[in-house]
């Protein structure tokens, strides 16, 4: 590995707002990208439902998401991988997404998670 | 109707605390009674006094303490469950040696009694769980 | 009659499958906080098995603030003094997280 | 509802260890027979797990369960009530568990909810 | 290669079944904390898919806490000295919760 | 090999914490390193001082501070989780106007660029989860 660089990629396995989980992962999204890693996203099971648009989370007292999202495209952060698996369980269809997101089915995850040095869940 | 409510879920791990309060809220409004709020388990960090959100997000603890101010709400901590995860009152503290104390001075730590005397004597239980 | 309130997806734990073998003729199902994403299409044959007599409610604070629409319609939306008056008529509430 | 009695039911749904809910439901159990309140204990899904027989906790640096299910005898909580598709699901034989306990399928677990005045989830 | 590392029960969260269908060939599963559980004689199904390569272990701290009998015979029981060589074998560790 | 240590759960709501001290404890006995531990979200509670478990259970914090102090080990707590928890050092209490500091001496609170730095210069990042 040259030049201290490595790979990470973080997945995204639980919904938003009720936990922190998906703040966190886009906090450490950020900070990944701040350090210049080659960085992976990848939404799998519950964690697709963090890319729904129009959230409205002051009904609940918390931050919307989607400006977390919207900071991804901003830092350059464009490797986003989807389970379509996922999606399709839960009625999602893929345009439903506004993000530039690339589809991977159980055989591609597995692949993704293979390619990297360090893979954080959350 | 009396109501009694429990939070076993610690904020931001949890919705529990944010969704016991807005019930909470309704519930007052509605012309209810809440006989008192049991925070068991990690819904003991509701309690803290140092908790220190963003100031664009809600402050879950500063929230109950607003709301047990204005209706004269019992905030029950409870004891055992709060001692292990360090949140302690002055007695506490005193207690364990501990150098400092945390919790937020609209609650009150006690036993498991004070959850079961709620059950007693409230018609409705609604449990926000972790 | 009880008021069953579940605040899990389907996936996050055995919270729903719980409460769904739990239920008696005509209690009530309130999904809230996570719960709510079971009203989701995908998730409708979950409920298919309820009897009829069973009422489906969805807090629509927790709809609004995750952006879903298009949701089972057999689900009503309440808001927050509807799910305080829905305690009241049910005789008790058990909660399944 | 008379002199101030309640019906109390503890549905206990989760494995031991991995987080406190089972020791927290056991000490509220213990507590609602200190008020001498009808008490029952339900065990359903993972929580039929906090039944198995010879734990040694002391692996893990926790304390036994079992010194907490024992106390329920010495406190006369007697209405234990366990899901027997629960059992089954996870090859559990109503033989492993040494407590008088009372099976129940789904039915009868949901007729012992609708008996009860209050229901605590743990 | 990867170790995988689970800590929930089937039930619990969908850990197991996202680490069981995203193993590749010559990884290792551990099952830890509440994860161990998974090796129960009623869970065998779960795992009859996955390829030969994939050695499966259980952190023997964590069944012995539980008073586990009679697990899944495919299942290596470890102890944390053992873990910790494992997570240097293969080339990086992936936490399942 | 050089290892770090991510921990997000707390401790009695979850088993993580203990779990990473028995980890941490072996690959230290085995001659590895450990060049930090970060603890995130509702794994900050680890972090606590005031922190009492009863005398026959493990004080998972003070485990962490004993281990610490032995191997010169890198606690490192998340200020972001940290601060909305309740969990401060002096500097974070002063800041925030609160009373109270809560941090065991052998811990830091830091930003998130300590478990990328960590992730980077580590071999391998074990995360016990919640």
């Amino acid at each position: 590995m040259s030049d201290n660089k490595k790979s990470f990629l973080i997945i995204n396995r639980k919904a938003p707002y009720g936990s922190s989980a998906a703040r966190d992962a886009l906090d450490v999204a950020l900070t990944i990208s701040v350090f210049e890693q080659p960085l992976s996203l990848l939404f799998i099971e519950d964690g697709v439902l963090q890319l729904l648009p129009e959230h409205n989370a002051a009904a609940i007292g918390q931050k919307n998401l989607s400006a977390n999202l919207a900071m991804l495209e901003m830092y350059d952060i464009d490797q986003l991988y989807v389970c379509s698996q996922a999606l399709e369980q839960r009625g999602v269809r893929p345009a439903d997404i506004k993000l530039n997101i690339t589809l991977l089915d159980q055989r591609g995850i597995a692949a993704l998670i293979k390619q990297q040095d360090q893979v954080l869940s959350f | 109707m009396i109501f009694s409510i429990v939070i076993t879920g610690a904020p931001y791990s949890s919705q529990a605390s944010a969704s016991a309060l807005q019930f909470s809220r309704s519930a007052l409004k509605l012309g209810h009674s809440i006989h008192r709020v049991f925070f068991y388990a990690d819904g003991v960090h509701s309690g803290s006094a140092l908790a220190a959100p963003p100031q664009d997000e809600t402050n879950i603890p500063a929230e109950w303490a607003e709301l047990a101010r204005e209706h004269e709400l019992d905030l029950v901590v409870c004891i055992a469950a709060a001692v292990r995860r360090g949140v302690l009152d002055e007695n506490e503290a005193r207690r364990y040696e501990k150098k400092g104390h945390n919790l937020s001075p609209n609650f009150n730590l006690s036993g498991l009694g004070q959850l079961v005397e709620a059950g007693i004597l409230s018609d409705r239980v609604v449990t926000f769980g972790a | 009659m009880t008021l069953h309130l579940i605040n899990k997806t389907p996936s996050e734990s055995s919270a729903l499958s719980s409460s769904l073998s739990a239920v008696s003729e005509g209690d009530a199902l309130l999904l809230i906080e996570n719960g709510v994403y079971a009203a989701m299409p995908g998730y409708a044959e979950l409920f298919t098995r309820l009897p009829g007599s069973v009422q489906c409610y969805l807090l629509e604070n927790d709809v609004q603030a995750r952006g879903l629409k298009d949701l089972n319609q057999e689900f009503r939306h309440i808001d927050y003094d509807e799910f305080v008056e829905l305690s009241c008529r049910y005789s008790k509430v058990v909660s399944w997280f």
